[in-house]
């Protein structure tokens, strides 16, 4: 005891610079929350704003500059790893967070009084004045942050800490829906209750994996692996442990349950947050997980992933057709998209490979985060009495009402069923090929046929919008804000030039994905 | 100078243009459609008359990077069968355009008129794009592509039960398209030439194991496409629910997708496995030509009559495809064009005939030909064709398919014989049904053709007649593609095409 | 400069154990010690009910118990002999077991924090060389802490168990008040912390051992022994706690007759349960005076005059020393009690909050940097500049408070005002010879803002 | 020795775990977590005594923390989704989904 | 451990003598029913009968419970880096500059949403 007390304290260091996109992002955020205790409700709105694109759109700057600089260190004494990926997959967050913020602050999504009980007087008269909850914005930034910082962290306590830093600020915003908020505040706290839950799976996998290596250090943890001493017990389960902590954050089957609930419940641009962020993070952070720490145990791993990719797929993609809300649609087809991105974190090899795939992955998150965003986008658009039109039968139609808004919504719903001239397409080929090179030809296979039953879902979505005759009635389409306008037209640039010109963007991951992870 | 690009370029535009007229003037859009139609018939024309048969093999031919971390090309290029299946489309889509002059608006829900003439547009560009690419990737790109513009042609102007025959197509088609996909992959990693080049694939799959699976692949999403039995079903719906232009495109020129693709891909890039197969396939080809034969002489729909005949016809092309005799293989490829143009005339009559009596049962028919004898006429001509009759065009082809099945395959040609027999029960009694006997009263006064129609059916009629007796334009053509097809075929495994890939090298000539 | 920085523990005196000298003890020296600190405390809860009471009669010119005994020494001997002979009342709607746990739960902690207290320096005993001390860790304070904690549970259950509303509230309420002035506490022992470098009490002490200098643009100036001198404001802040810790006058909430009668053990009413509240509040009492000596007041050691002999902090000397500062300590506790009015609920807590927890965090960066200066290789720039930045921002702030409550106070003042002329001017406030009803001594005069109270 | 502190942060861990699974109260699934959480410390710091480096004792303090922020945004949560249900709602029909 | 033996020594100590004299108390005391002197005391009135677990009380104390929670793990992290402040020197003080900041500015959030202030 003694003796551990009185080591000498070396002084650490920080590399401030290296880290700077994501200080940046949470300075605003907590700039964010004085702006709260210290400006007068009507100030707030017109300042949370600009603070927080400009926040972002500056740290996606110092990101780009990063990458141009070529930084590729672990920073902070080797706890958060810059690296390619790192950066592209900062630069994807931050680009899906400035969209989903641009629909984040369009009105009416968000609880005028979060306290206020539904339906008692004090709402109606909290909504009577119009006012809403401005800390949404930096519970937005502080949850970005978190996700910048998930995928980045080089060891398993720092990962453990973004992943939760990631999660609150996305657990309270579950919960602010304006409309249907029983809704929402069920799904905020079931999506609280199991991500707890899962999180502390997460940090007893980490504890048996200290346990055994003696270090939550990733590239020791690989080390020790390497020379493989003892204690093989605690390492299995320690993994075991550890992933399910992971693929309950990207929703893989069989921890998929929370994603409809969730994704119908809470406010849409925030479900759009989720599907495009917190997946992209998730993923990151899964990849460093098994292929840096348990990079020499991949033939003990890859098996228990053969069999959750073909779950996710089968699970998403059967399940989906059975619903009839558009955004727990939404939600089956993440979880099925996540099934397909699975098939390529199979696939690894030599290094060469590994890159490849990598680079597969990182494409497809940027290819279908921008879709999601522009899906939910298009959602907050076809308003009811009650809010959001979710119900599938009040979509018949739309086609007639609104043929282009209903064609926009088409193109990301083919970009979903993978159908060529639109990013989804060169996203499947792009984890496909890699899958195929690295031996899981049957995953692929089992990947198409689930892929050809996910385009079932989307086309009946199609055909109901275009060729069924527009319920009475129907929904209005709202107009759109200029932030919601913006979204829709640039998620839709997205997916058609990803569609036909993907070269830039591949260069970009394949170039991230060469040196593979820093240790 | 670019042709194919051009080619491509011109309907594309020309679509986007219709898409942006102004939406209560509908005329102006089919005017504008019918030109830029016209215009890419006249440079497809000025094109072919360019072409030297007796040349290399690819003209025209066109490569660019598209992807290159993934090998792709932009790379497009002719030879005689893509000439002629290209031909075939841009005769067959202003004669669509024309007949469906007010198909658009006559089904039944009112739908944007222009959207309809700019889908043919579109849908023209990625035919003719499917036909002349070159590379594996892009052929797929198109391939699927394709399938979009027809679903929605299908699904929001045709009829009742068109949105459940939209979705049967597509997602047959997506399922074969995908199967395709996993097959593309396959081949790209197992050639290992980091290149989507057709030509540089040849011969690059060595190991017959291999070889056999990825053939599958291909060959099941061919099938799809192409209806061969058994996976045919989505034809009749398809077919029976699309409006008559549309039903054309369909059987006339995306089904030929199929077949050209078993020609051009599961024969040259996998000459092992085609020939461990043929036996397979060829029973699979016999079946359909008498499976399609009985069950249309069965149908009460003659759009489905219409399907299922073509069922049957495909049974041919497959059949004269996979004998890998030369007479064969040229034969099927004629057919392909042929087909196209009878099967077409047959479409589009039945289609007038369902707008003028608004109903597309047989039985609500007869004695047409003595209220309109033009229709009946040309509908007789059209029918005979289809039963390849001596003097049409289509017997030279299926003639020409089973001298060179019965060089090989015997059996199964003597059974395809029997399919030429059912073909003239079917044609004929639909043809006594419906136009003999005593004028039923639904029917009188029923007008004859306008000049319209007269000016859309006259060109068919015309070709199936001069092919019928003419064919040497289009053979010496497709001839010697045909033969390249086959030597490559008849290569020995281990030497791979090298001078087949040579002389292909390097973008034209 | 560098002796400055190295382990506290002095090499000057010989005497001053340190963390070494622990553990070393047989079991039946620790169960020796431990019987004395047990008698120890038990003498001091009675002798210190007959001080309160004496001390506090004679600040009222009152003579307070002198029947029991000599100077009516007996009184409390007698009490504990009434309380054991009582019927003992288990009231019906009590929750049984947390019930009877409860005194437990609060009596056990309070003897527990003594165990790391310092009484004196190594002495021998029965031959044995031992420190006057029963234990020591190297996270001793945090040991106190842990057990002011636990006995928050014991007020805690006691309310709740007790299943009446006085109870429950006055148990709310007591919690409430115990953990916010603990955060001031916590606090301010971070200050001693940075300067003794150590957790371990007895180190603390011995770095209280005598003064070092403190190097200033090359000049040493040299700094008092005593931590309750040297860090004033922590010494001062941790006064205020350690009365609010003690649920003490002016603190004394949990028991106000007036609002919550008994507070948290209304329902123990009577016998040796409400005995062992009694018992841990005055343990509890001698804990933190015992604890403030140690952190502040130099613990054992004899203070200046005293310390000039040698002898004075050798052997069992110092107990003494230590002694005499628990007995004034406990002096000071009565004199504020006989002296202060108890505070209101919200005031306290404002006080808690918003007074004694802000200035805390300042205060500690200000020392944190000011020994920042200190450290050799650092940057002394840097830190200069972080203490002028916390001085210039701590100041900032102050003043900005102070103006808004002006401007409020100004604002309220012409309010009244404004009312008296508007009422003067109609002395018949509606016609009849009524006081009007919107006076200002009325409570409710719309349009008037409330001042959130605390804010002072 | 320190297995038997093991053996009991996994006992904590499961029956956290249990808890969670097959208790409906919403706080209690949520006191069960904590549970878990604590199990998790205890590990850490049962590790750190065995690979005698302190690391694991300082994680013990991050999940102090997380658990704290995570005691903080759930009882919030909870505390919202009771008082609703306490109220007579206007939705209720929409609890049929779940 | 050696060094908590004490700790325990005097732990058994002071539970014997409390439960000894809590457990004692039912004997030594007299027994006289009285249906009054059982009622929980509410200045005489007819008491009111508490749910199990004390019922709802004000969410104010689940707020204090909370902040208590947030500064206390302030303290857990100033304690250590109090003693190790010579060692971490200027670097250890930026960043506590930094971590105090930052709790300060949450805890000028909640002073100025009036979660400080008792009605």
């Amino acid at each position: 005891m003694s003796l551990l007390a009185f080591e000498p304290i070396t002084s650490p260091t920080i590399e401030y610079g290296t880290l700077s996109p994501m200080l940046l992002v949470f300075g605003a955020a907590i700039a964010g929350v004085l702006v709260e205790a210290f400006t007068p409700r009507y100030l707030r709105k017109s300042l949370q704003m600009p603070i927080t694109l400009l926040s972002l759109i500056g740290a996606f700057a110092l990101t780009v500059w990063q990458g141009t600089q070529g930084v590729r260190e672990a920073a902070a004494m080797g706890a958060v790893a810059v690296d390619g990926p790192s950066l592209f997959i900062w630069g994807a967050i931050l680009l899906l967070a400035i969209v989903s913020v641009l629909l984040v602050n369009d009105d009416d999504h968000f609880v005028a009084q979060a306290s206020a009980v539904p339906g008692s007087a004090e709402e109606d008269q909290a909504l009577s004045q119009g006012g809403a909850h401005t800390e949404i914005y930096p519970l937005v930034l502080f949850a970005v942050g978190g996700m910048m910082l998930f995928p980045a962290s080089n060891d398993l306590l720092i990962m453990f800490v973004a992943l939760e830093v990631m999660s609150l600020p996305l657990y309270l915003l579950c919960g602010l829906a304006r409309r249907r908020r029983l809704l929402s505040q069920e799904a905020a706290m079931k999506y609280f209750l199991l991500g707890a839950f899962s999180s502390a799976f997460f940090l007893y996998g980490t504890a048996l994996l200290y346990g055994f290596a003696g270090s939550v250090d990733l590239g020791a943890i690989e080390q020790m692996i390497g020379t493989h001493l003892g204690q093989d017990n605690l390492l299995y389960i320690g993994i075991a442990m550890l992933g399910v902590g992971l693929l309950f954050k990207i929703g893989a089957a069989p921890f998929q349950a929370w994603k409809p609930d969730v994704y119908q419940g809470s406010p849409t641009p925030i479900t759009a947050l989720m599907a495009s962020g917190t997946l992209i993070a998730a993923f990151g952070a899964l990849l460093r997980v098994f292929w840096v720490a348990l990079g020499n145990l991949d033939e003990m791993w890859q098996p228990v992933f053969w069999a959750v990719a073909i779950l996710t797929m089968v699970i998403g993609a059967i399940l989906a057709i059975t619903q009839t809300d558009i955004k727990r649609m939404l939600a089956y087809s993440s979880i099925a998209h996540t099934g397909f991105l699975l098939v390529a974190v199979v696939a690894t090899g030599s290094l060469k490979q590994n890159a490849a795939a990598l680079g597969g992955i990182l494409f497809y998150l940027v290819a279908y985060g921008f879709a999601t965003v522009g899906a939910f986008a298009v959602v907050t658009m076809v308003r009811d009495a009650g809010g959001e039109a979710g119900h599938l039968s009040r979509w018949a139609g739309l086609g007639k009402r609104s043929p282009a808004l209903a064609g926009i919504f088409a193109l990301f719903l083919l970009a979903f069923a993978g159908i060529p001239l639109t990013s989804g397409f060169f996203g499947k080929y792009a984890v496909f090929a890699p899958a195929v090179a690295g031996g899981a030809t049957g995953l692929v296979i089992v990947g198409v046929v689930t892929s050809a039953m996910a385009a079932f879902f989307y086309v009946r979505v199609i055909v109901l919008m275009f060729f069924s005759d527009p319920a009475p009635e129907g929904p209005t389409i709202a107009v759109p804000s200029m932030g919601t306008a913006a979204v829709v037209a640039l998620s839709a640039a997205a997916t058609v030039v990803l569609g036909v010109f993907p070269q830039p963007v591949l260069d970009l991951a394949h170039s991230a994905a060469q040196s593979l992870f820093v240790r | 100078m670019p042709w194919l690009s051009i080619l491509m370029g011109v309907p594309v535009v020309g679509a986007l243009a219709v898409a942006a007229v102004p939406k209560g003037n509908a005329k102006l859009a089919k005017q504008l459609t019918l030109a830029v139609s016209l215009v890419v018939l006249a440079l497809t024309l000025a094109m072919a008359s360019q072409f030297d048969p007796s040349g290399a093999r690819q003209q025209f031919s066109e490569v660019h990077q598209w992807i290159p971390s993934f090998g792709v090309h932009y790379a497009v290029a002719v030879d005689g069968i893509a000439l002629v299946l290209i031909a075939l489309a841009v005769v067959l889509v202003p004669i669509v355009v024309l007949a469906s002059w007010h198909d658009a608006e006559r089904s039944d829900a009112k739908r944007s008129v222009k959207t309809y003439f700019a889908l043919i547009l579109v849908l023209e560009a990625m035919m003719i794009g499917v036909f002349a690419a070159t590379d594996v990737f892009l052929f797929y790109v198109f391939f699927e592509a394709m399938l979009i513009p027809m679903y929605f042609m299908i699904g929001s102007y045709g009829g009742a039960q068109r949105s459940y025959a939209a979705v049967k197509f597509l997602l047959y088609s997506l399922f074969g398209g995908l199967l395709m996909l996993v097959a593309v992959i396959a081949l790209y990693h197992v050639a290992a030439k980091g290149t989507f080049l057709q030509p540089e694939l040849i011969g690059a799959v060595t190991d017959p194991a291999t070889q056999k699976w990825l053939f599958l692949g291909f060959f099941i999403a061919f099938a799809v496409k192409a209806p061969l039995w058994p996976f045919h079903t989505w034809l009749p719906d398809a077919a029976a629910q699309a409006p008559a232009g549309a039903a054309v495109l369909l059987v006339g020129v995306l089904d030929k997708v199929g077949t050209y693709g078993m020609l051009r891909f599961c024969l040259e890039l996998f000459p092992d496995a085609a020939k461990f197969f043929t036996p397979v396939i060829i029973a699979l080809s016999v079946i359909g030509i008498v499976y399609g034969a009985v069950v249309a002489i069965g149908q009460t729909d003659m759009k489905r009559l219409i399907a299922y005949t073509s069922i049957s016809h495909f049974g041919f092309i497959t059949m004269g495809v996979f004998a890998l005799t030369a007479d064969a293989g040229s034969g099927a490829t004629l057919y392909m064009v042929n087909h196209g143009f009878s099967t077409g005339a047959l479409f589009l009559l039945a289609g007038f005939l369902i707008n003028r009596r608004g109903s597309q049962y047989i039985a609500d028919y007869g004695g047409v030909q003595k209220v309109a004898p033009v229709l009946a006429g040309t509908f007789l001509v059209a029918g005979l064709s289809s039963l390849s009759l001596p003097g049409l065009s289509t017997f030279v082809s299926e003639f020409l398919v089973l001298i060179g099945t019965f060089e090989r395959y015997v059996v199964p040609g003597v059974i395809a014989l029997a399919g030429m027999v059912l073909a003239a029960v079917y044609i004929l009694w639909m043809y006594q049904r419906m136009m003999g006997g005593p004028t039923a009263e639904s029917v009188r006064g029923m007008p004859d053709l306008n000049l319209r129609e007269k000016i859309v059916i006259a060109p068919l009629i015309a070709l199936l007649i001069g092919f019928g007796f003419f064919p040497k334009p289009l053979l010496d053509v497709i001839n010697p593609a045909v033969k390249h097809t086959l030597t490559s075929v008849q290569a020995p495994q281990f030497t791979p095409a090298i001078p087949a890939a040579a002389d292909q090298k390097g973008p034209g000539e | 400069m560098t002796l400055l920085l190295a382990n506290p523990a002095n090499p000057a005196d010989p005497v001053g154990p340190t963390l070494a000298d622990f553990g070393k003890d047989p079991l039946w020296i620790s169960i020796i010690k431990a019987l004395f600190i047990f008698v120890f405390l038990m003498m001091g809860v009675l002798f210190g009910v007959w001080t309160e009471r004496k001390l506090i009669s004679r600040m009222q010119h009152r003579y307070g118990p002198n029947r029991a005994g000599k100077f009516g020494l007996l009184q409390s001997v007698a009490d504990g002999i009434k309380m054991g002979l009582k019927e003992d009342i288990l009231p019906r709607t009590v929750d049984k077991v947390i019930y009877i746990l409860a005194p437990i739960i609060i009596a056990v902690p309070a003897f527990l924090s003594f165990s790391v207290i310092p009484f004196g320096p190594m002495v021998s005993m029965f031959g044995v060389r031992t420190p006057l001390q029963l234990t020591d860790l190297p996270v001793a304070v945090l040991v106190v802490l842990a057990m002011a904690s636990i006995g928050v549970y014991g007020i805690v259950l006691a309310g709740w168990g007790s299943r009446s509303p006085y109870a429950v509230l006055g148990g709310l309420r007591s919690t409430a008040q115990v953990i916010s002035y603990e955060i001031a506490m916590g606090l301010s022992f971070v200050a001693v912390f940075i300067f003794a470098g150590t957790l371990s009490t007895s180190e603390i002490v011995a770095a209280q051992a005598e003064g070092r200098s403190f190097a200033l643009l090359g000049l040493d100036i040299p700094l008092p022994s005593w931590y309750a001198v040297l860090l004033i404001p922590s010494f001062l802040i941790y006064v205020i706690t350690m009365l609010g810790e003690t649920n003490r006058v002016p603190f004394d909430l949990p028991e106000g007759e007036g609002e919550l009668v008994g507070g948290f053990h209304t329902e123990y009413s009577s016998s040796l349960k409400f005995a062992m509240f009694m018992l841990a509040e005055y343990v509890n009492v001698f804990t933190v005076s015992a604890l403030s000596i140690t952190l502040f007041l130099g613990g054992w050691r004899a203070p200046w005059p005293i310390s000039l002999w040698d002898g004075a902090n050798v052997g069992w000397w110092p107990m003494l020393w230590f002694f005499i500062k628990l007995v004034l300590l406990f002096a000071f506790f009565i004199w504020v009690r006989a002296s202060l009015p108890r505070i209101r609920y919200d005031q306290l807590m404002a006080f808690g909050w918003k007074v004694l927890i802000p200035l805390n965090l300042a205060w500690i960066l200000l020392v944190a940097s000011f020994r920042a200066l200190q450290v050799p290789q650092g940057q002394r720039n840097l830190a200069m500049v972080i203490a002028a930045v916390v001085v210039v921002g701590c100041l900032a702030i102050y003043f900005w408070f102070d103006t808004v409550n002006q401007r409020r106070r100004e604002a309220r003042a012409e309010e009244v005002q404004a009312e008296f002329e508007q009422l003067s001017t109609e002395p018949t406030a509606g016609g009849f010879p009524v006081p009007a009803l919107d006076l200002p001594h009325y409570h409710g005069v719309n349009g008037r803002k409330e001042v959130p109270s605390g804010t002072n | 020795m320190t297995t038997h502190y093991l053996v009991l942060s996994a006992l904590l861990f499961a029956i956290g775990g249990v808890g969670v699974l097959v208790r409906r109260n919403a706080i209690v699934v949520f006191m069960c977590v904590e549970l878990m959480l604590n199990a998790c410390n205890l590990a850490f710091v049962t590790f750190a005594r065995q690979h005698g480096n302190l690391e694991g004792q300082v994680i013990a303090f991050f999940v102090m923390i997380v658990a704290a922020a995570e005691v903080v945004v759930g009882l919030a949560i909870i505390v919202t989704i009771f008082r609703t249900r306490r109220s007579a709602s206007v939705d209720d029909a929409n609890l049929l989904k779940y | 451990m050696e060094l908590y033996v004490p700790i325990v020594v005097l732990a058994v100590l002071a539970a014997g003598f409390a439960v000894f004299s809590v457990g004692i108390a039912p004997f030594t005391g007299p027994k006289r029913w009285n249906r009054a002197k059982l009622d929980a005391y509410e200045c005489g009135i007819e008491p009111t009968p508490q749910p199990v677990g004390g019922g709802r009380f004000p969410l104010k104390y689940m707020i204090t419970a909370m902040l208590f929670i947030v500064f206390d793990i302030e303290i857990i992290f100033l304690y250590p880096w109090a003693v190790a402040f010579d060692d971490l020197g200027v670097f250890g003080l930026v960043e506590m500059v930094l971590f105090i900041v930052t709790v300060l500015v949450a805890y000028a959030y909640v002073w100025r949403r009036r979660g400080l202030d008792w009605d």
